[in-house]
């Protein structure tokens, strides 16, 4: 709560009420955020945080309650008006645009211009500053977005809030698609931000994460606060989890339960190559056995996931399921032998976000449900609701559309889909990106249960600590290249780092 | 135009040997339905019989766009004489003084240019006396019965020619009384035809007479009449189709008459280009050279002189 | 994020076309259908009936006489099977601009006087094959040149409609072929049970297509590809197959459309079916399937096909100058849409009020 | 993250679209910007080589002679010059079919008895200005329609191409009105410096154009907007009065198209321009605009349309059968947009071999 003692918020939001259709998002939510003070926004998958932030920046109108900027009460009609206030927003959903250049992303909505006509030179340098401000000098402000990589669109989408003259940045989940290294620097900038007066609202699943960069926290539980500005350094992290969950999490990756030595190897890579992205990459992996790729964003292990799954088409390689070739480039052929990829970015690869929840959980298998082309929508329903259930999808409405479902549990229907296939082996790219503390434990239990059940798993994940947590084997990879193969126990986060920072200095 | 020497004015046999051999550029608009087909034909197959004639036929078109610059590229190949069946008169007379004042003899095919200088010879099929004689054959049929129902299935509406057609035919009508009670477009297609007539038929329960501008939907508009089983009217068609003769001649149809429209009036243009650029002059005509301007009649069709017009009909 | 590739007019309506949910009691497959497409539907509903109060007012009794009821039913037949193909190739996101042209070449190829010669001597049942074959294999064309070749469908249809005209007129030396075949011509203008064979075929093509797309495998590949190609490419789906299988059954409902303008015509020619993709089209988009993909619907289409027909029946009983009909045609057309969306809306308003906890 | 909403043919091409990166060291914007389309103009100047090689050798020195180069650039221009405008709404993602029609009705309006009246009492420039007023009207109409109303794009400008037309047919009675104000054809008509002013016009809405896509900040808003709209929007872009402007944009480019054709044919009519739009459509995504929007490219758009009017130059310079020809035409629209696309398939293969980590 605010203390009288403290100055005059920056920001202060009594009662906000937002409603969706069906959905009650915002209950009365309260916050208030200081200048120069990191403010973290914590909650469970679909509480409400991005609903919060967006009718902060303008993108919703609250049905109730009041914002108050710098102690007069305001009303954010639109994206402009609250630039306008200095508030500026990093969405969750990368917002950069990609047929336009880094600049250009940039300074879109306020270009370097005199009466319309760009000033390319000016907007570039102001451009290229603004990266190296950012630990990013390399980034060429006259390429184009498109081809960069997630983590660089982010970054992009960080110039942007700070090329605005702005006093609040809103970051929602701006370290989700980072590796440590990138983390390492966010934190650096936010950092200097602070700094200068400027205040953060920053929103992370990661609880490490905001015990290092935060300076006081906020609850949100089912769009309603249950908590306004704890001291980070008061609040210990159970007591958080309780405040998100209303239960107590066991925050721990499950117990690894050895591989048999006689495990049959069920994916077996044989000098895999995709030309001007790695060579001559091979491993397998056994029934039962977890193995975690871990590196720096960008270092290509999206793409080898992708080449075994078929969906980049290999340029030299093999690639077998049980003892079975695949066709390289045909995905079909790799689902039928057994392989299923949760991809990294679930809304444009994974998700059709208009259909409802069951078609998306049954898009790889639907046909089974069909005799003679016809479907038995009763059966593929019931199987999807199994598993809809299973792993507490929330709303648990198998005709809810997936674009109305938080994060976390988008992620889930893509684990929920390979599920009720049945997969020999399960390829996870990046599986609990932006899924909060309590689903991520369930994904951890889940994953390994798989293992158990004999299932082949490979996982990427950009947060070190996962990969050596869940993961019996790990890859270090970085550029293409394999860096390391080694047992889980064997390493260290430092050690992954170590190794990855040389491999990427040499 | 025609360089120094007079021209001559043989036999008919006179003018069909062969002379030097003279290049003609032909346009036209889009092929799109019978007529225009049979129009487009009618002219290669003419350029075809003659050995001295090379014919070149530029890309059938509606846009005035393209067929202005299909001209100008006449104009550049230097071609003998140009036979120009205009998307639409007026735009294209521009382009037709051009080549004039080129030097090259244009001769203009059944839509006429907005003004005189733009070709050396205006050969026309009658739009407007089209429809006055089927209006003409209508009142005679009907000019007792003042309460007549009149139906009138136009064309393609958005063109000048349907507009002639269908004033001349209602001008006409006036003159014993009558008037359009119900008027439908279709667009010269044989589709079109049967839509528009079905639609009609359905708007008009008790019908005395019709006129279809073209025999080609005609096709379509009799199809459409069988379908609705009705018969208590009679028709006139339009254009003059072989197809529409026989029916005509065969008695049996609600097809009792059809205008001509002549059909070979590119294929005239061919001839007469052909005449102009080797210098010769028409053989029928005492004058000594291609006259000016030559409107075609449009006579109507009827069972009683239909095996006159069937040899020239053109098969749509 | 998902909004990226959405046409501008979509931004909106995006929001608004949400499927409402069925409850959270879970209704049936059914129910959910239903509900989904039924709140734009009854938009299509009214602006029907407000045509045809209008074609009562205007015209009376005949207007409203079996036979004229028939004559807008046989006018839309044609143009209503063609749309039910192109529902589903907008569905899955693509578009065929062809359909008229390829319906004029199989007219062309079936009436030629070699294949009218053969099915006398066999069966009229010949004329059929050989259409369907001809429109199946122009939209196998189609279809490899969009999934295989990468070809945006706009453009690759597009000179589909340009070069199937072209191949028409060549083989039909521009001329219009007469269907002399009686049997063939027998079967397609009887009439069955009072109702001319013409709309029968409608009829059956358009259920069968609703069974196709809601109730079937392939249905349901359209619709998964219309929402999300890429994420039905990485579950699985063999999506160029598809996409090649859609841009066929599209080519097979031109033909079909094609045997009934024979039928209903007696001929063969190559400017039938002239524009009739975008009456297609503007029929399906009005109806209410998203031109973006992902949402179809064959009662909209059907509905939207039924529009523009009796549209131009009371036009034509009200002795309407083209032109001004070309005009009111046009408002229209804005309007049916408008009206659609303000429906969609409203239903989605009302499930607001009536707020179900997950 | 793009992939949504693409229609089919997009999916394998999406991957082979991202444009090259300039290099880590950072090359110049203009640089860059070439370097994006460059590897698909590449593609069309070949494609363009192509029919000029087979002009050059079935009809020799006649083809290449300056004459005939204008005869192709003349009739390019006024096509040329509507496809600008074109370009611009297809890039934000739009479409506008009505281009055509607007075109024809301009003509109708600006050939006016009354206005040729008051224009010879005061300036040939009235009619100009009448022209413009009347496109950029539409125009105004398709925007709000679309933009407020929510009505598909594809549509609302269908519902504008029946409209207009009809308008245009309306205000003329059917009849083609005759330009007979001569300052007016004597401007339009005249040449400087040899190349005439039509062709000059066109030069000059392409360099503006050009400029105003590449270097203004309507031009990166309207790629911004084709691209991802929502983005735009958070950006804080008015993107609906941005939409507006855009159809605003492509009136204003038919009534100029329009003005054109006016001195060109000394004629107003509502069958100017007539299917024009497909014309242009076909010429801006031949040239390498992305249907989908996000990327839009003017050098490409006047390529495109070089290639068509090329095209029918030599087909007419060879005497060839008209439906032969649109046969070609068909195979050529499906060749020139996979040539583009080999091109840009190879650029990118290049860029891959060598990673630059940023
Ligand atoms: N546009 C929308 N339409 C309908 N419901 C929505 C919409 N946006 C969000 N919701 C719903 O509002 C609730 C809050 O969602 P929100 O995205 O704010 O959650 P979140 O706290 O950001 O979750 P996450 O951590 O997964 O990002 C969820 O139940 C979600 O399904
Ligand atoms: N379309 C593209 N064109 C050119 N380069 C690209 C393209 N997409 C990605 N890259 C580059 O390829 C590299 C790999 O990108 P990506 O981030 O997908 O790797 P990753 O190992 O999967 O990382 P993550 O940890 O996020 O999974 C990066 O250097 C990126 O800049
Ligand atoms: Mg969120
Ligand atoms: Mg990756």
């Amino acid at each position: 709560m605010l203390q009288e003692d403290q100055p005059r918020p920056l920001l202060e939001v009594r009662g906000i009420s937002k409603r969706f259709a069906a959905v009650q998002a915002l209950k009365g939510v309260d916050l208030d955020v200081r200048a120069g003070e990191v403010h973290c926004v914590m909650g469970q998958n679909g509480a409400g945080k991005s609903t919060l932030i967006k009718t902060l920046s303008g993108v919703h109108r609250p049905d109730e309650g009041q914002i108050f900027w710098e102690g007069e009460e305001v009303e954010l009609h639109s994206p402009t008006a609250a630039l306008d206030l200095g508030i500026a927003t990093m969405y969750q959903e990368l917002d950069v645009v990609d047929g336009l250049t880094v600049a250009e992303n940039i300074f879109l909505g306020h270009e370097r211009a005199t009466s319309g006509v760009l000033h390319v030179k000016q907007a570039n340098a102001t451009a290229r500053a603004l990266l190296e401000r950012l630990g990013h000098g390399g980034l060429s402000p006259s390429r184009e977005v498109g081809s960069l990589s997630a983590a660089n669109k982010q970054i992009v989408s960080m110039a942007r809030a700070l090329s605005r003259d702005t006093k609040l940045i809103i970051m929602d989940e701006p370290s989700a698609i980072l590796d440590a290294g990138e983390v390492e620097n966010l934190f650096r900038v936010v950092r200097e931000l602070t700094g200068q007066g400027i205040a953060v609202v920053y929103i992370s699943h990661r609880l490490e994460e905001i015990r290092q960069i935060g300076d006081r926290i906020s609850v949100i539980k089912d769009g309603r606060s249950t908590a306004n500005g704890l001291h980070v350094t008061e609040t210990p992290k159970a007591e958080l989890i309780r405040l998100m969950t209303g239960r107590d999490v066991a925050n721990v990756f499950p117990d690894r339960t050895p591989v048999p030595a006689d495990a049959p190897v069920v994916l077996d890579v044989d000098g895999l190559e995709l030309e001007g992205h790695f060579d001559k990459l091979s491993f397998t992996v056994r029934a039962g056995e977890i193995m975690g790729f871990a590196g720096l964003v960008g270092s290509q292990r999206s793409e080898i996931v992708e080449t075994i799954y078929g969906a980049r088409k290999a340029t030299a390689g093999r690639v077998s399921v049980n003892g079975k070739v695949l066709t390289p480039g045909s995905v079909s052929a790799a689902v039928d032998a057994g392989i299923g990829l949760s991809p990294e970015e679930r809304k444009s690869q994974g998700l059709i976000l208009d259909e409802p929840i069951y078609r998306n959980v049954s898009l790889s298998t639907f046909e089974r449900f069909a005799r003679a082309g016809l479907l038995d929508e009763r059966a593929e329903r019931h199987a999807a609701r199994e598993q809809i259930e299973a792993l507490e999808l929330r709303p648990a409405d198998p005709d809810r559309p997936a674009r109305t479902l938080s994060g976390g549990n988008q992620q889930k229907i893509l684990l929920a889909r390979w599920l009720v296939h049945g997969t020999s082996v399960l390829l996870l790219d990046e599986p609990t990106r932006g899924v909060d503390v309590g689903a991520r434990a369930e994904i951890y239990t889940l994953i390994r249960r798989l293992a158990e059940a004999g299932t082949a798993i490979i996982v990427i994940s950009s947060e070190i600590e996962e990969v050596l947590g869940l993961a019996d084997h790990v890859l270090v990879i970085d550029d293409g290249n394999v860096l390391t193969q080694t047992t889980a126990s064997d390493i260290d986060e430092h050690g992954v780092l170590d190794l990855v920072m040389k491999g990427s200095a040499a | 135009e025609g360089g120094g020497a007079q021209p001559t004015n043989a036999t008919v046999d006179g003018n069909a040997a062969e002379g030097e051999t003279v290049v003609i550029g032909f346009s036209g608009p889009a092929a799109d339905h019978g007529w225009l087909g049979a129009i487009n034909s009618a002219a290669i197959a003419e350029g075809e019989n003659f050995a001295d004639v090379d014919l070149r036929v530029a890309e059938g078109t509606n846009d005035a766009n393209l067929q202005i610059s299909q001209v100008e590229q006449f104009i550049n190949d230097g071609v003998d004489a140009i036979v120009l069946l205009p998307t639409d008169g007026a735009a294209l007379t521009a382009v037709a003084t051009k080549a004039m004042e080129a030097g090259i003899p244009v001769v203009n095919v059944d839509r006429e240019f907005s003004s005189p200088a733009a070709a050396r010879t205006t050969i026309l099929g009658d739009n407007y006396g089209m429809g006055q004689s089927a209006g003409n054959y209508i009142c005679e049929r009907l000019g007792d019965n003042p309460d007549a129902v009149v139906a009138e299935i136009a064309g393609v509406d958005s063109l000048p020619l349907t507009t002639e057609r269908s004033e001349g035919f209602a001008d006409a009508l006036e003159t014993c009384g009558l008037d359009v009670d119900n008027r439908v477009a279709a667009d010269f297609t044989v589709a079109g035809g049967e839509a528009a007539a079905s639609q009609l038929l359905a708007a008009a329960p008790e019908i005395d007479a019709i006129w279809n501008h073209d025999d080609d939907q005609g096709h379509g508009v009799l199809s459409a009449i069988d379908t609705a089983g009705r018969d208590e009217f009679f028709m006139v068609g339009g254009a003059g189709s072989a197809n529409a003769m026989e029916l005509i001649k065969g008695g049996e149809s609600v097809l009792e008459a059809t205008v001509v429209y002549p059909s070979t009036q590119a294929a005239d243009g061919v001839r007469l280009a052909r005449l102009i650029a080797q210098d010769k002059a028409m053989s029928d005509l005492v004058e000594v050279e291609v006259p000016k301007r030559i409107v075609l009649n449009a006579p109507v069709v009827t069972s009683e002189n239909v095996d006159q017009y069937l040899p020239t009909a053109f098969a749509s | 994020m998902s909004e990226q590739k959405t046409p501008v007019a979509e931004q909106p309506s995006a929001q608004t076309t949400a499927p409402s949910p069925s409850g959270g009691s879970g209704g049936s497959a059914l129910q959910s259908l239903f509900h989904g497409s039924s709140a734009r539907s009854l938009g299509l509903v009214i602006a029907l009936a407000a045509i045809f109060v209008i074609g009562i007012i205007t015209t009376g009794d005949r207007f409203l006489s079996g036979d004229n009821m028939l004559v807008i039913l046989r006018h839309a037949s044609i143009i209503g099977v063609i749309s039910i193909g192109v529902t589903f190739v907008i569905t899955a996101g693509g578009i065929d601009l062809s359909v008229g042209s390829v319906m004029g070449l199989t007219t062309v190829v079936a009436s030629l006087a070699s294949v009218q010669m053969a099915a006398t001597q066999s069966t009229w049942l010949l004329m059929v094959l050989v259409a369907l074959a001809v429109g199946a294999l122009a939209g196998l064309i189609n279809g490899v040149i969009i999934a295989y070749g990468s070809v945006v469908a706009f453009i690759a249809t597009l000179a589909m409609l340009v070069g199937a005209r072209g191949l028409a007129e060549i083989i039909s030396g521009r001329r219009t072929l007469l269907v002399t075949n009686t049997d063939f011509t027998g079967v397609m203008r009887a009439d069955v049970l009072g109702i001319p064979v013409l709309v029968w075929i409608f009829a059956l093509v358009a259920a069968a297509g609703w069974f196709l797309l809601n109730r079937t495998t392939f249905g349901r590949r359209t619709v998964a590809i219309g929402g999300n190609l890429e994420a039905s490419r990485l579950a699985g789906i063999k999506v160029k197959r598809h996409v090649v299988s859609l841009y066929v059954l599209a080519g097979v409902t031109a033909a079909i459309a094609g045997l009934m303008m024979m039928g209903r015509t007696t001929s063969g020619t190559s400017t039938h079916g002239l524009l009739y993709e975008l009456d297609a089209i503007a029929a399906v988009v009005v109806g209410g399937t998203l031109l973006a993909g992902g949402r179809g619907t064959i009662i909209g289409t059907v509905l939207g096909v039924l529009i523009f027909s009796t549209l131009t029946n009371v036009f034509t009983q009200n002795n309407m100058d083209t032109s001004v009909q070309a005009l009111i045609k046009g408002a229209i057309i804005v309007l049916a849409v408008l009206l659609q969306q303000r429906f969609a809306v409203r239903k989605e308003r009302k499930a607001k009020a009536k707020p179900i906890r997950a």
